[in-house]
């Protein structure tokens, strides 16, 4: 884009100038995220993931639930069971694809709801200061020091074994760290001039939040948000050894593994798929992850 | 001062942590007397326990008074060191469990700190150094790998390969330093995975620093900088992630402790919880919070001690001049990172 | 400290301590001074290490009053009773008794002490410590007895005279138990009715004796190692409760002579994968194995060691929910629709259990009561209750996943079309929740257990879904709240309860429920063996009948055994084999 | 190529030593270029750079941000990181050695160069000085790897040097760690660090910016001491006056390119190049004539506090910290009439900007009254306040960052609209393309994002954001001084202008004398919380009363007028002699 501007009337006359296109801060970061080539593959293949989640349905060759008897342990590659079936018979493909989608609801649902905590906890307490951050903090602090099995055993107790009880559990062991981080962000955000200036302006604390801090504070969030993701698939893998896990007939990456594992000797193949899948997962995460940190990365050379 | 300020917070902490698991306790459907009374869980009976065994079994385990009095009682003995007997394990004090458990939890939990600092500092540095290469990828893709592998799986690998195929090491038992190996080995793979990545995330952002072109330009060489200037300032960070983490692992084994047979204190916790073990249960519990919190502060005083800034934060330094000449100078710092990210 | 969990202390300087600045306050490695029993010559006295791993959960207690796996291992080897029972679990031999009479009437056992025998500190093991050890399993309330309602329950079985009554307050004074020691070396017994199991329910675990000087004096730490008194063949030398009991030969005990293996080291808690990979490396000698796991590894078949009968899983109608349920040709039906064998095949060590008594390994059984697997009939059964057009959908509650839960929800899905919700609860929430009216009323409800006991008739039908069970399991939801009510008056005196409480079980319970009660106290007494049985089966088939219980399978429980264990015969009980025989083959 | 000659008549002393051999060029760099492999290819940052330093040489790389200046320097030593693509060559000869190119020497030979012959000073001391380290390890740990000293020998030095640079008790200091220190002292040590091996070029990368004009003063005068002891010098700065106050030869440098190379004070008197001359221009200094303004609103131009729009009386803030409370403000009262600018002066922790936003509630004073428009501010609730804020705005010191990054500029001129949900969004932008017209830009700019935007640019983005409600009273911290020197009189003259058209009263806090002389009716100057004079603009300048007023006077260091040679400076224990 060219464009003809005054210059300044003390300068030395018009002249022309050639402007640069626009482009925001989100596209830049895309652009500085794109440039990691891993974190790409990481994206990609995390989509990958979310779309074979969802069509889990559509493309799963068999119900993750139908047994089939006299077809118990059919190594994979058989016709039919391209990853072969379980104790039970039942096609270990199709159940691994709908135990992605478990993992990913509660790895997502958990940190989507422990996010929505933090920021509560987080801005008020970055934002108000003073006593509320200290009963805040003092809060995290207990929390932090109760050990989060606890509340797992408790809440599974009281809700069940269910989905959600796992998600609440996982919620309930992962807002703390968030909210310190969100807290911290905030506090810094809060001596920044842009904000200082939304106040001069007669900003209220609403609008100076979340106008002002929050997309400011955003990018250390997300990078946590991405390695918290795949950390709660690996809880829930515990929790599901515990018999703490999503319930049956649920398929889950930590059931699927769970069960592979007492077989690992005679059938490695039934734990050697979720675990792959597994692995493969976290490390899309992880190069997610890392993206995100180059995206925000201020200090770009 | 300082430090007397921090230990009246944790003692405060170890309250409400004691009164949320008391009450959590007490919403949870079920009690030690009728799990007991059901077969502990585990084997159905035919009969219900008539109401005089069930009056019998409140007044063994004390629930035979206001659930107030219950907490308090316990709540004394803590504090004189008299949690007296667990419930499931009657032959046993609460204290004597965690005594006796603690020190194996802790030996695991140390060896296994020690092999994942010393395999994943160098890993870490080498990654940072060689930014962009092969090593950095393959090392943050080992660390990666390392971090998602249920560890009670590289637990059994390693069981299968040293006891199994080479005979080399006991698979299971505490019966001398030898049991030590594999658990301490399984416990240190996930963590090796955290820290490499988290001493490469150090290093390169002290790499960044202007004290470094700085030492260069005063003719370092490039190891030198790195032994002198970057480690030091990148491993300090390092002691943050270290003390939760020792806390984690001294607590909360039990998958590894099931796998190798080990008596730690993992196993007596899960046990508890599920057993509805009240003593037992808020024994272990305080002491989890008590570990933690102490670690955090002795990971704060140690930090003071690698940082001089730190030190003269909490008011640790003699003179009075340079706090005053930081308050003056407030916000000229560099800010330190926020530790990111989960240890375990 | 104290005991069990570490015995001997010594500082480990594992490298870093120092460097980290933490100071441990040392870390116990056990049994590192096990002193390594001499004699390599088997003729000359036990020796060498066998090393069990058969328990899957802790061994939280050694008191044989104490339901739990503490039954695995005490009266296997670390405390005897009068009795033991034989290899095949059908008769019994003597122990701590050396001989008995029976009386005419079959009433009255009449046990000699056996003359010598010691405690593991010299005492004499007494007719008086039998006696002591029974009053406190009978005794209700108490320190020394609070273990009581779970190994108790059993007692009934043996239908001791006034037993009964004293354990649920009815009556307190212990002379109208049917127990005493006339002196130190004679145990006297009597029987309400004569009692053809009496023998080998003795061999129970939870009538072996204990050492009353020991208890008194120690009432917490009688059980730690260091402070054991027993009269079995070992005692116990380490004890971590979650990780490892180990056991010494005894050198007191009558039979040591007999002992071989010097050490026995009994791994806990060891999760069952790392188990079997320790048993395959020759690191483990016997295991309990999981069926499933067996079949797939056809080499560890050639060492597996089947115990048959083991105990049965069974669905529980509770009260509440759909009433659906309530009709009987209802619960035949579903239990009509369930194909036994398959649940058993993916379950593994299990066969179709088609009766609530185990006819796989119990005398007496007749296939007659066994449950057809016919859907059609379960249709036309559903079509003449009134859902023809379809039942409500079921739920069932359950403590851990198993491969059977699926494969019966899948089994009622295809026969009659409907859904099994599967809950698992966790193990406290199941305790609170199993016995109480469930509230939705959309939903028929079940929840599922197993229960395991010696293989005789008696057992299976006074003992386990015994007459009290079935006839509270009857009772309408509102009976079962009243019936509750009456369990949780505290002005009623002992007596005054458990007459109540008959009262309202005779009254209210279904008459089938109350005749098969009558039945099998009748078919207990009875002397004739043929006409007891023919009465046991006339029982059984009321009480599968009614439906209120649905069998399921009959389980085996599997180990694997290395090949140079000798001795090693065990049986459908807890304890499965007594140490005493076990021993390792030359070469 | 074209060497830069010396001054015409070396004055005495060691500078004058030995002239046959000083006409020997210390380092001598031609054909300098450098650039930085991106992902989207090469950039060239530096483009043929050539200049000859002789032996007691000091010559200034001049120019503004993105210049070049500080990498091509970095390049010379190779401090650069690995993308970094180096040209040219870059000639070091120390005497009596054969001449030693820098840039194809390789690692290990550059490496013995570095510290022991050529040493580096650093803008910043705190970020360039290792925060963990104590000082005397951080000063010495060059000597004993170059082979200098050995430990002991080392202390001493280490001990001396920081005499010499004038910090009293080395002994003690040398003990300490770098945020121990105050910034002049830091910026001292750091002196020592790069000095105490005796260099032959000292680098001196923008030494004193971070810092306060009279420490800057004190450091100026220890460089040019270490000039005149015979050291090399190459210093890097934006500043002319400060190239003019030390060095003896300039370069001049524009986006990487050499724009003009003379002899400093002829650069200064005729430059050649317009680009040099507009640089000259721009250049604020004390004493320049003063446009004048055309006041409007004020009737009363004596000016009676009752008519005043903004009222400050006894004002304290009072901050809690460790090691005792600091009194950043201390009863400070002032009045400032409508349409009038009151300039406030004084130093990095005078409290001047805690004046600012005591004045605009933005923070809760401990103690005193501001009363705007004859509203006690500090009876206000919340939400009275805040819409109170529409008449008094404030412009910052970092124009980007008080913008928000995520917006337009149009968003950001239109955000005060918006919070104070004034107008459809098609006004609002409409009212921005006023604003951006007022402030002398083009529409074109208002779908830029800040960042795309030059600093003078943004700071006039900033300026018509605050402009935007039309506010009674503006509060400027610092609103130029975080600009280019070619653009901030532009900023200045902008802000002058835009008070007498519109009529807002002006409250100016900076540190920086000429930037008041240029704008302010009337003066406080400010020291440690308190105000020590209060003055006409123009008294102030001919009269000033306060001691510290003068100081602050005699630490500007002109650009223009009669050369103020630098003082002959009186350092303890200097006994430096080349060897």
């Amino acid at each position: 884009m060219t464009a003809t501007v005054k210059a300044p009337a003390a300068g030395p006359g018009p002249i022309t100038i050639s402007l640069p296109p626009p482009r925001s801060e989100w596209s830049r970061r895309a652009a500085r995220f794109r440039r990691n080539r891993l974190a790409v593959l990481g994206l990609a293949l995390v989509a990958l993931a979310c779309l074979t989640a969802l069509a889990a349905p559509l493309i799963a060759p068999h119900h993750y639930a139908t047994i089939n008897p006299g077809q118990e342990f059919l190594p994979s590659f058989s016709p039919g069971h391209l990853m072969g079936t379980d104790l039970l018979g039942r096609d270990v493909l199709s159940r691994l694809l709908f135990s992605l989608r478990t993992a990913l609801f509660v790895g997502i649902m958990a940190e989507l709801l422990s996010l929505i905590i933090a920021f509560a906890v987080g801005l008020l307490a970055g934002y108000k200061g003073g006593k509320i951050d200290q009963w805040l903090m003092a809060l995290t602090d207990v929390m932090f020091a109760f050990p989060g099995y606890l509340f797992a055993v408790l809440l599974v107790a009281v809700l069940g074994r269910s989905t959600w009880a796992v998600i609440l559990a996982l919620t309930i062991a992962s807002w703390v760290g968030q909210s310190r981080l969100l807290r911290a962000q905030i506090m810094r955000m809060k001596t920044l001039e842009f904000v200082e200036a939304g106040r001069a302006m007669g900003a209220g604390p609403w609008t100076l939040v979340m106008r002002y801090m929050v997309p400011g504070a955003l990018g250390p969030v997300l990078v946590t948000t991405s390695f918290g993701i795949p950390a709660n698939m690996l809880a829930e893998a515990g929790l599901a050894i515990l018999g703490l896990g999503v319930a049956p007939p649920t398929p889950s990456l930590g059931t699927m593994i769970n069960e592979g594992y007492r077989f690992v000797q005679t059938n490695p193949e039934l734990i050697a798929w979720p675990v792959g899948v597994f692995v493969l997962i976290m490390l899309a995460f992880t190069w997610v992850g890392d993206g995100v940190r180059d995206a925000f990365d201020v200090d770009e050379s | 001062m300082y430090i007397g300020r921090r230990l009246l917070r944790v003692v405060l902490c170890l309250i409400a942590v004691s009164m949320l698991t008391f009450t959590l306790l007490q919403l949870a459907p079920g009690d030690f007397a009728s799990i007991q009374a059901s077969g502990g869980g585990t084997v159905g009976l035919a009969q219900e326990a008539t109401s005089e065994q069930q009056a019998g079994l409140a007044a063994r385990y004390g629930e035979d008074i206001p659930v107030w009095q219950q907490y308090l009682k316990f709540m004394a003995g803590a504090v004189t060191g008299d949690m007296g007997p667990s419930y499931k394990y009657q032959h046993l004090d609460v204290e004597e469990i965690i005594a006796g458990a603690f020190p194996i939890s802790a030996s695991l939990a140390v060896g296994a700190i020690l092999i994942s600092v010393l395999v994943a500092v160098p890993l870490g540095i080498l990654a940072a150094v060689r930014r962009k290469s092969v090593w950095d990828w393959g090392t943050m893709f080992a660390a990666t790998l390392g971090h998602g592998l249920p560890n009670y799986l590289a637990g059994l690998v390693l069981v299968i390969v040293f006891s199994g195929m080479l005979s080399l090491l006991p698979p299971f038992g505490w019966d001398g330093p030898a049991n030590m190996i594999l658990p301490v080995l399984a416990l240190s793979i996930a963590p090796i995975g955290v820290l490499a990545r988290y001493v490469r995330n150090s290093v390169l952002e002290n790499l960044r620093e202007e004290y470094v072109v700085a030492a260069k330009s005063k003719g370092g060489r490039s190891r030198t900088i790195m032994v002198r200037h970057v480690l030091r300032n990148s491993m300090m960070p390092l002691v943050t992630v270290l003390g939760p983490m020792f806390a984690g692992l001294a607590t909360g084994t039990i998958f590894v402790e099931s796998i190798f047979g080990v008596p730690g204190l993992g196993r007596y916790f899960t046990e508890a919880a599920v057993g509805r073990d009240m003593p037992l249960l808020m024994g272990t519990t305080l002491f989890f919070a008590a570990l933690l919190m102490v670690m955090n502060l002795v990971v704060d005083l140690i930090y003071a001690l690698l940082d001089p800034r730190v030190r003269a934060d909490l008011g640790l330094t003699r003179t009075g001049e340079e706090s005053a000449r930081r308050a003056r100078d407030a916000g000229s710092g560099r800010r330190r990172p926020v530790a990111v990210g989960g240890a375990s | 400290m104290n005991g069990g969990i570490t015995v001997s202390r010594r500082l480990f300087l594992g490298g870093g301590i120092g460097v980290t600045g933490l100071t441990l306050a040392g870390c116990g490695f056990e049994g590192q001074d096990e002193p390594e029993p001499t004699g390599a010559d088997g003729a000359e006295g036990p020796s060498g290490t066998m090393r069990l791993a058969i328990s899957s959960g802790s061994i939280d207690s050694l008191d044989p009053h104490y339901v739990n796996n503490v039954m695995l291992v005490v009266p296997a080897g670390l405390l005897e009773g009068l009795v033991l029972s034989n290899d095949e679990g059908n008769d019994v031999v003597p122990a701590a008794a050396e001989s008995w009479e029976v009386s005419e009437d079959a009433s009255t056992y009449t046990f000699t002490m056996r003359a010598g025998a010691t405690w593991s500190n010299g005492d004499p093991v007494t007719a008086g410590d039998a006696e002591w050890s029974f009053k406190r399993l009978l005794t209700p309330t108490g320190a020394g007895t609070n273990y009581a309602a779970g190994a108790s329950s059993y007692l009934s079985g043996l239908g001791i005279k006034g037993a009964t009554e004293h354990l649920s307050g009815a009556d307190t004074d212990w002379a109208n138990v049917g127990i005493s020691a006339s002196d130190d070396a004679t145990l006297v017994v009597e029987l309400e009715a004569p009692n053809s199991d009496f023998l080998l329910l003795m061999s129970h675990y939870s009538m072996v004796l204990l050492h009353p000087a020991s208890l008194e004096a120690m009432p917490q730490d009688w059980m730690q190692p260091e402070n054991w008194v027993g009269n079995g063949a070992y005692v116990p030398q380490t004890w971590s409760p979650t990780s490892s009991l180990k056991m010494v030969a005894n050198e007191s005990y009558w039979d040591f002579a007999s002992v071989r293996v010097a050490t026995i080291d009994m791994v806990l808690g060891m999760d069952a994968t790392a188990t079997l990979t320790s048993f395959n490396s020759g690191d483990l000698d016997i295991v309990s194995a999981n069926a499933t796991v067996v079949q797939q590894d056809p080499e560890l078949q050639e060492k597996i060691v089947e115990v048959p009968g083991y105990g049965i899983t069974y669905l529980q109608r509770m009260w509440g929910g759909h009433e659906a349920i309530n009709d009987e040709r209802v619960r035949r039906a579903l239990s009509m629709a369930i194909d036994r064998d398959a649940l058993a095949a993916v379950t593994g060590g299990s066969e179709g259990g088609t009766t609530l008594i185990p006819g796989n390994t119990v005398p007496g059984w007749d296939s007659g009561l066994a449950v057809a697997y016919d859907v059609d009939g379960a249709l036309a059964l559903l079509d003449e209750a009134g859902f023809g057009d379809g039942l409500p959908d079921a739920r069932l509650q359950f403590t851990f996943e198993s491969p059977w839960l699926e494969a019966l929800a899948e089994q009622w899905h295809e026969a009659l079309g409907i859904t099994l919700h599967i809950e698992l609860l966790e193990g406290g929430v199941h305790t609170e929740t199993r016995w109480a009216p469930f509230e939705d009323t959309s939903l028929m409800s079940f929840y599922g257990g197993t229960f395991s006991g010696l293989t005789t008739m008696s057992n299976w039908v006074n003992n386990i879904f015994g007459p009290d069970y079935v006839r509270q399991f009857s009772l309408s939801t509102e009976d079962w709240l009243a019936h509750q009510v009456i369990q949780a008056d505290e002005s009623l005196d002992g007596a005054a309860k458990a007459a109540a409480l008959e009262e309202s079980l005779a009254t209210n319970s279904d008459p089938r429920a109350q005749e098969f009660a009558e039945l099998a106290v009748q078919a207990r007494g009875t002397v004739d063996e043929a006409e007891r049985t023919q009465t046991f089966l006339q029982a059984a088939a009321l009480r599968e009948e009614m439906a209120f219980t649905i069998p399921l399978m009959w389980n085996s429980r599997l180990f694997a055994v290395a090949d140079d264990v000798e001795g090693f015969a065990p049986r459908a009980a807890p304890e499965t084999c007594y140490y005493k025989y076990l021993s390792r083959s030359e070469g | 190529m074209l060497s830069t000659s010396m001054r015409a008549e070396p004055s005495d002393g060691p500078r004058a030593a030995g002239s046959a051999a000083s006409r020997k060029p210390v380092l001598e760099v031609s054909g300098l270029t450098v650039g930085f492999a991106l992902p989207d290819g090469v950039k060239t940052v530096v483009h043929d750079l050539s200049f000859s330093l002789p032996h007691h040489g000091s010559l200034a790389l001049v120019g503004e941000s993105g210049s070049g200046k500080s990498v091509s320097m970095r390049a010379i030593l190779g401090l650069l990181p690995g993308n970094a693509r180096v040209q040219g060559s870059a000639v070091l000869t120390a005497e009596g050695s054969p001449g030693l190119d820098l840039l194809t020497a390789g690692e290990a030979k550059v490496r013995r160069v570095r510290g022991r012959q050529v040493g580096m000073v650093f803008q910043n001391a705190m970020e360039a000085l290792n925060p963990s380290i104590p000082l005397e390890r951080q000063l010495t740990e060059h000597l004993i790897w170059h082979g200098l000293a050995n430990k002991s020998d080392a202390r001493r030095r280490a001990v001396e040097a920081l005499g010499d640079v004038g910090i009293p008790e080395p002994e003690r200091r040398i003990r300490m760690y770098p945020f121990q220190l105050s910034g002049g002292m830091r910026q001292r040590a750091m002196i020592a660090m790069a000095t105490i091996a005796r260099p032959d070029v000292v680098i001196a990368d923008e030494p004193t910016t971070a810092l306060d004009v009279t420490v800057q003063k004190q450091i100026l005068d220890l460089l040019v001491h270490l000039r005149d002891q015979g050291m090399a010098m190459v210093m890097i700065t934006h500043d002319l006056g400060v190239a003019r106050y030390v060095c003896d030869d300039a370069v001049v440098l524009r986006d990487g390119d050499v724009v003009e190379r003379a002899p400093i004070a002829q650069l200064l008197r005729s430059p050649k190049e317009a680009y040099s001359r507009s640089l000259i221009d721009a250049a604020l200094d004390v004493g320049m004539d003063v446009p004048e303004r055309e006041v409007v609103a004020i009737t009363d131009t004596a000016g009676t506090p009752s008519e005043a729009l903004l009222q400050v009386r006894d004002l304290t803030k009072v901050f809690a910290s460790r090691g005792g409370d600091v009194v950043a403000v201390d009863e400070v009262s002032l009045d400032l009439l409508p349409g009038r600018t009151l300039g406030v002066v004084g130093e990095s922790g005078s409290g001047k900007s805690t004046l600012a936003r005591l004045v605009l509630r933005l923070i809760e004073p401990t103690s005193g009254r501001v009363t705007f428009d004859g509203e006690d501010l500090g009876a206000l609730a919340p939400k009275a306040l805040r819409a109170r804020r529409r008449g008094m705005q404030m412009v910052f010191q970092s124009p980007y960052g008080s913008l928000l990054p995520t917006h337009t500029v149009a968003e950001n001129i239109a955000e005060p609209l918006r919070i104070n949900k004034i107008g459809t969004p098609t006004e609002r932008r409409d009212r921005a393309v006023d604003l951006l017209r007022l402030v002398e830009l083009g529409p074109a700019y208002l779908d830029m994002y800040p960042r795309q935007l030059s600093g003078g640019q943004q700071q006039r983005v900033a300026i018509a954001r605050a402009l935007a409600l039309k506010p009674k009273f503006l509060v400027g911290d610092e609103p130029t001084s975080a600009l280019d020197a070619s653009v901030q009189m532009q900023v200045l003259d902008l802000l002058r202008d835009l008070q007498s058209r519109l009529g807002f009263a002006l409250l100016l806090i900076t540190h920086n004398l000429a930037v008041v002389e240029r704008l302010a009716d009337d003066v406080i100057v400010m020291r440690r919380g308190q105000v020590v004079e209060r003055a006409r603009t123009a008294d102030l300048f001919a009269n000033p009363q306060h001691e510290y007023t003068r100081a602050l006077l005699e630490a500007v260091l002109p650009v223009r007028g009669a050369v103020t040679d630098p003082e002959a400076t009186d350092l303890p224990g200097v006994a430096w002699q080349r060897q």
